[in-house]
């Protein structure tokens, strides 16, 4: 009979921590149920508020003693018991979770207030349970180290995003949470199979344990497609985002911030854990080059769509398709060929910042969008012109956050950036330094639309329909700043030569070269123009060029429409399913 | 030919046929059975596991059969789940289907009015 | 070939013969029967594969309230099937589908038939620990002690799945009566059931439950077995479905989760770890959780048969 | 004694099977609705009474026995009760068509 692996890691000081990361939000979620009328909101903010305390010392006591928490659920060893573990990736995700969540609840406090006349409304009862419990599904997800366990929390996940989708009950959105729920169930399912197979062959769950242990045989490999496949679809990296764009755009701003900025991060942080820790020898080069190479479709699809978008929240619903595509492009770069598997390191870092980053910039993005909606009534683009002297703080909030995604110095994502070109210079896959560099352009290019359209003279003085609170939009701009300081806090010192000064001629000069190559390719590309002088005039310039770069780009939407069919979908799971299985077995 | 090879065999067969029907029904109810037959075939392959860990007198490895019996609850609460949103889809559109555009729906298409405090009742 | 794979073939053969029915059966309603009778012959190889307490649960759980979901949920569906077929993909598509998910279906066999052997087993470390918690059945043991994590999360799990379902009702029902609609004539069978059957109902789901620790059985079985009795109850219009805004509803539904977590919490301090139970004590703090726990599954099931409410709190 | 047992249980499990594979065949040959629940119902309270009559003396145990009866008596009961529902919306579609 093969040894049982043995514990290698005991439980270190300061680690019941992780339990009350994982516990207080339960225990606000069984008081917000129980109390409801009223106190939901209440207890949810106190819920948020402890959580944000525990997460501080948790990423005091990491940096104490310099090294991962674990911890024994039930005093069990594994591989009988679960253990919780925090590794610096963790702690950075529960830190910057909390402050995403914190962001999102203060600014739904306008937005999901009870009314007076009633004791009791659905949509805060809902949503504020729900906001508690994606938080929770996610801290499990970070600190759980067990395969079965974080099923176990990717469901919780799921079932907490799907009210979310639908909470105002339109036939939209109701058919949008359907197709959400079921495509990611199917994704869990596989996931689930992928697990067994994994302790079929070693007898055990515990990622720590299986990292060790773990080789290429026929069982691991199926499980570690299975396991990559399913957690893909509850991602929504392209081709498998059929529910993507209606879920995101059509939800309440506050739960499309939820939804975009943390949700998927929780199947995104799982990949991670199994190509990196649990199986980190299985994948192989090629498998990860097919990975990023979706991930390079998902940038190509996904911004060129947002450019055609005739709404503001499909604009970022896009974005994010486009952007969960950047989070892909790290795992090529991270493999290492004298280990023949994927090691922790500066591509990794710079795959997390890039999430970090997307997650409050995201945030912030949905909110501002919500605020424009609220003022006007609409979020038609084309009748944009003249919001940003409306209401300047949130067309501020969406730029501050468009800009720290853009890359541009000194953001997390202009990191994040530096990091992975040079871990594509360092291993020799100028391929993928490309892409990123024509990512940068791209996600610039859509930014900057939005932010001129806002710019534009209205044809008519614009009137606000209604009242925004100054609340929101403070929340909303705070996230947004957050995506520049919050990573590099969150990772602590850098080597210095990762920083420049932002004002620097060289720096000024690429920030420049990049801003100018986006609006070229918005203007070039873009369905709705800025009424801005110099735009007419290019206008009629290059009325061929917008022909035929229009023209490809409708193509692109044909495509996608195609693509988010639900057998179209569903074969390219399968279809993945098997290419992952030929790129792993081929790659060795 | 073994008892695990047979069982085995059959838990992959049916998460083929699981697939199939989640991919080609277009009816929606359709697609929560097929889902529930693909579970099936995925908790069989737990069994089968469970089996061949039989030792110290237990007719198997207690360990994946508990993970199938938490699997089988979560199961009924993602099945429940499904069809009480199924059903409101209906009630609210008059059809289930996922493959009508969304412009097509009765309330839905342009006039997506997302901020508003108190969404129409069906 | 004996006689005991024949008997294992025929299982198997009869179960692949129902998934293709419910797949391919033309009526929604066919396909949904065949479903019932998948779960039960499901069950019957969990007990060739000597997992009685799985076999319990698919039979309850997985063939019986699933079942009786779909029954339900098929007739409120019957007048859009028709429409809904027209969306039907064509044959190259379907030919592809049921090309890549037989290539899938092989690798997944050719995975499972090439596991190392012999197995790896924690059942050994199962067996050694077990005398620990004071009880005699070794899953009851993983459920509830040694991966007591899941366990939890799980109860959330079902918690939110319910609150998901509610969520569904239109904003003018909320804190309404549940929609189920029960035609039972009120001097008809049904009712003579609903109001007969419970008390031997309730009994077999405390006998399953007493069972649980040391025999096949346990919470979520017997749970299962009387939130039937309470389905059958609603259904029969005895006692219709509880409005949802009640505070004591809401309060069984969670008194369950919170007692767990709380002597979760308590281990902490007595037993140095969260879910650790005090040595000598580990039985009747089980015993106490389970007994909740049932209690609050039980209510958790029934309300997720019930659906979403569909009637005012004034009504 | 334990043979005379023996040839009892294999004696009646064996009518107990005749009576399953009687009610089958009835179930899908005959035309309508009622008679099909005519066939059904022997097998369920005849074909598995003496199916439980027959394994009664090899349950060894009397708490298995008690077991092997409530068996039969539950089945019997939900058996009529969804027999006598069964037929009542058989009739009542035959008396609206």
């Amino acid at each position: 009979m093969p040894a049982i692996p043995t514990p290698s890691e005991f439980v270190t000081p300061g680690a019941g921590l992780l339990v009350l990361a994982l516990i207080v939000p339960v225990v606000g979620i069984l008081a917000a149920i129980v109390a409801g009328r009223r106190h939901v909101e209440r207890t949810a903010l106190a819920t948020i508020a402890l959580g944000a305390v525990v997460m501080i010392a948790i990423a005091w006591q990491m940096r104490q003693s310099g090294r991962a928490l674990v911890y024994w659920l039930g005093a069990w060893a594994p591989p009988l018991g679960v253990t919780l573990r925090a590794d610096a990736a963790s702690v950075v995700m529960l830190l910057v979770t909390v402050v995403v969540v914190a962001g999102i609840a203060v600014y739904a406090r306008a937005d999901f207030r009870t009314p007076d006349e009633l004791s009791e409304a659905r949509r805060p009862y809902v949503f504020w349970i729900m906001l508690l419990a994606v938080w929770c599904g996610l801290n499990a997800v970070f600190v759980a180290s067990d395969l079965f366990t974080l099923y176990v929390a990717l469901e919780l996940l799921t079932f907490a995003a799907m009210p979310l989708v639908c909470l105002d009950g339109r036939a939209e959105t109701l058919q949008a949470a359907l197709r959400y729920l079921l495509f990611a169930l199917a994704g869990s399912v596989l996931y689930l199979l992928g697990a067994v197979l994994v302790f079929g062959a070693y007898g055990t769950l515990d990622i720590t344990q299986l990292g060790r242990v773990s080789d290429a045989q026929p069982a691991t490999i199926v499980a570690c497609v299975l396991m990559t496949t399913g957690l893909l679809a509850k991602t929504a990296l392209f081709p498998l985002h059929l529910w993507l764009p209606p879920a995101h755009g059509g939800a309440p701003p506050a739960a499309s911030a939820v939804l975009s900025a943390l949700v998927v991060k929780g199947s995104f942080f799982i990949v991670i854990r199994i190509w990196f820790d649990a199986l980190p020898t299985v994948p192989g080069y090629l498998a990860a080059q097919v990975l990023a190479g979706l991930g390079a479709s998902a940038i190509l699809f996904g911004s060129v769509i947002a450019l055609r978008q005739q709404r503001l929240k499909l604009l970022i619903a896009y974005s994010t398709l486009a952007q969960i595509g950047y989070l892909f492009l790290m795992f090529p770069l991270a493999f290492d060929a004298d280990v023949g598997g994927f090691v922790h390191g500066d591509a990794l870092t710079g795959g997390l910042l890039q999430a970090m980053s997307h997650a409050t910039a995201k945030a912030a993005m949905f909110m501002a969008a919500g605020l424009i909606y609220t003022t006007l009534g609409h979020d038609r683009l084309g009748e944009m012109a003249g919001v940003a002297r409306l209401v300047p703080l949130s067309v501020l909030a969406f730029a501050v956050g468009g800009v720290a995604l853009m890359g541009v110095l000194p953001s997390g994502a202009y990191l994040a950036k530096k990091l992975l070109l040079d871990a594509a210079e360092g291993s020799g896959q100028w391929w993928w330094a490309v892409t990123l560099q024509a990512g940068g352009f791209l996600t610039t290019s859509y930014v900057l639309l939005v932010i001129a359209l806002t710019l534009g003279k209205p044809a008519a003085p614009l009137v606000a329909r209604a009242r925004i609170a100054r609340s929101q939009e403070v929340a909303a701009l705070a996230l947004a700043i957050c995506s520049f300081g919050l990573a590099l806090a969150a990772l602590g010192p850098l080597p210095g030569k990762l920083i420049s000064n932002p004002l620097a001629p060289g720096a000024l000069l690429s920030s420049a070269w990049l801003i100018g190559g986006g609006a070229l390719l918005a203007l070039a590309i873009s369905r709705e123009l800025p009424r801005l002088a110099f735009v007419d005039a290019f206008v009629a310039a290059a009325r061929p060029l917008r022909r035929t770069l229009g023209g490809a780009g409708e193509v692109f939407v044909q495509i996608d429409q195609w693509l988010r069919r639900w057998p179209i979908a569903g074969l390219s799971m399968l279809a993945l399913l098997l290419l992952f299985g030929v790129s792993i077995v081929a790659g060795r | 030919m073994t008892e695990t090879t047979l069982f085995g065999s059959c838990g992959a067969l049916l998460v083929g046929l699981g697939l199939y029907g989640l991919i080609v029904h277009p009816q929606p109810l359709r697609k929560i059975l097929s889902f529930n037959v693909l579970g099936g075939g995925v908790f069989l392959l737990f069994g089968v596991i469970a089996r061949r860990g039989a030792a110290m007198g237990f007719g198997g490895d207690p360990v994946p059969q508990a993970l199938v019996i938490t699997g089988l609850v979560v199961s009924f609460a993602a099945t429940a789940l499904s069809v009480a949103l199924l059903l409101r889809l209906h009630a609210v559109a008059g059809t289930a289907s996922l493959s009508m555009p969304a412009s097509d729906l009765p309330s839905g298409g342009a006039s997506a009015d997302a901020t508003t405090k108190t969404p129409r009742d069906a | 070939m004996n006689a005991v794979p024949v008997l294992d073939v025929g299982l198997v053969l009869l179960t692949l013969a129902l998934a293709g029915w419910i797949i391919g059966a033309r009526d929604t309603f066919a396909a949904v029967v065949g479903f019932v009778a998948y779960g039960i012959i499901l069950a019957l190889i969990w007990v060739r594969l000597h997992a009685l307490d799985i076999a319990l649960t698919e039979v309850a759980l997985g063939s019986g309230l699933t079942g009786v979901l779909f029954l339900g949920a098929a007739s409120r569906l019957r007048e859009s099937e028709v429409a809904e077929r027209a969306f039907v993909p064509g044959r190259a598509l379907r030919v592809l589908a049921a090309v890549f998910s037989a290539g899938v279906a092989a690798a997944i066999a050719m995975a499972v038939l090439r596991l190392p052997d012999p197995a790896p087993t924690l059942a050994p470390l199962v067996a050694k620990n077990l005398d620990s918690t004071g009880l005699g059945n070794p899953v009851t043991g993983v459920l509830m002690a040694f991966r007591a994590t899941d366990t939890l999360l799980e109860v959330v799990v079902l918690l939110l799945a319910l609150v998901g379902a509610w969520s569904l009702a239109p904003d003018r029902l909320w804190g309404g009566y549940p929609g189920l609609r029960h035609y039972a004539d009120p001097d008809g069978v049904l009712v003579y059931a609903a109001r007969r059957l419970p008390p031997f109902g309730i009994l077999l789901g405390l006998y399953l439950f007493y069972a649980g620790s040391d025999g096949p059985g346990g919470e979520f079985q017997a749970a299962t077995v009387l939130a039937a009795m309470w389905l059958l109850v609603m259904l029969a219009g005895v006692r219709p479905a509880p409005a949802i805004g009640g505070r004591p509803l809401r309060a069984v539904l969670v008194v369950g989760a919170a007692v767990f977590l709380a002597v979760g919490i308590a281990g902490m301090f007595t037993a140095g770890a969260f879910l650790a139970y005090p040595e000598g004590y580990a039985k009747s703090l089980i015993l106490t959780i389970e007994v909740v726990l049932t209690l609050s599954i039980a209510a958790t099931l029934g309300l997720l048969m019930a659906g979403a409410p569909e009637r005012s709190k004034d009504s | 004694m334990s043979f005379a047992l023996h040839v009892f249980s294999v004696v009646c499990i064996s009518a107990g099977c005749l009576f399953f594979i009687a009610g089958t065949v009835g179930l899908l040959r005959f035309p309508d609705t009622l008679t099909r629940l005519h066939a059904l119902t022997k097998a369920d309270n005849l074909g598995l009474g003496l199916i439980v009559i027959g394994l009664l003396p090899q349950a060894g145990r009397l708490s298995s026995g008690i077991k092997l009866i409530s068996v039969w008596v539950l089945v019997l009961f939900a058996g009529a009760m969804v027999s006598q529902m069964i037929g009542r919306i058989a009739r009542r579609r035959a008396v609206d068509r």
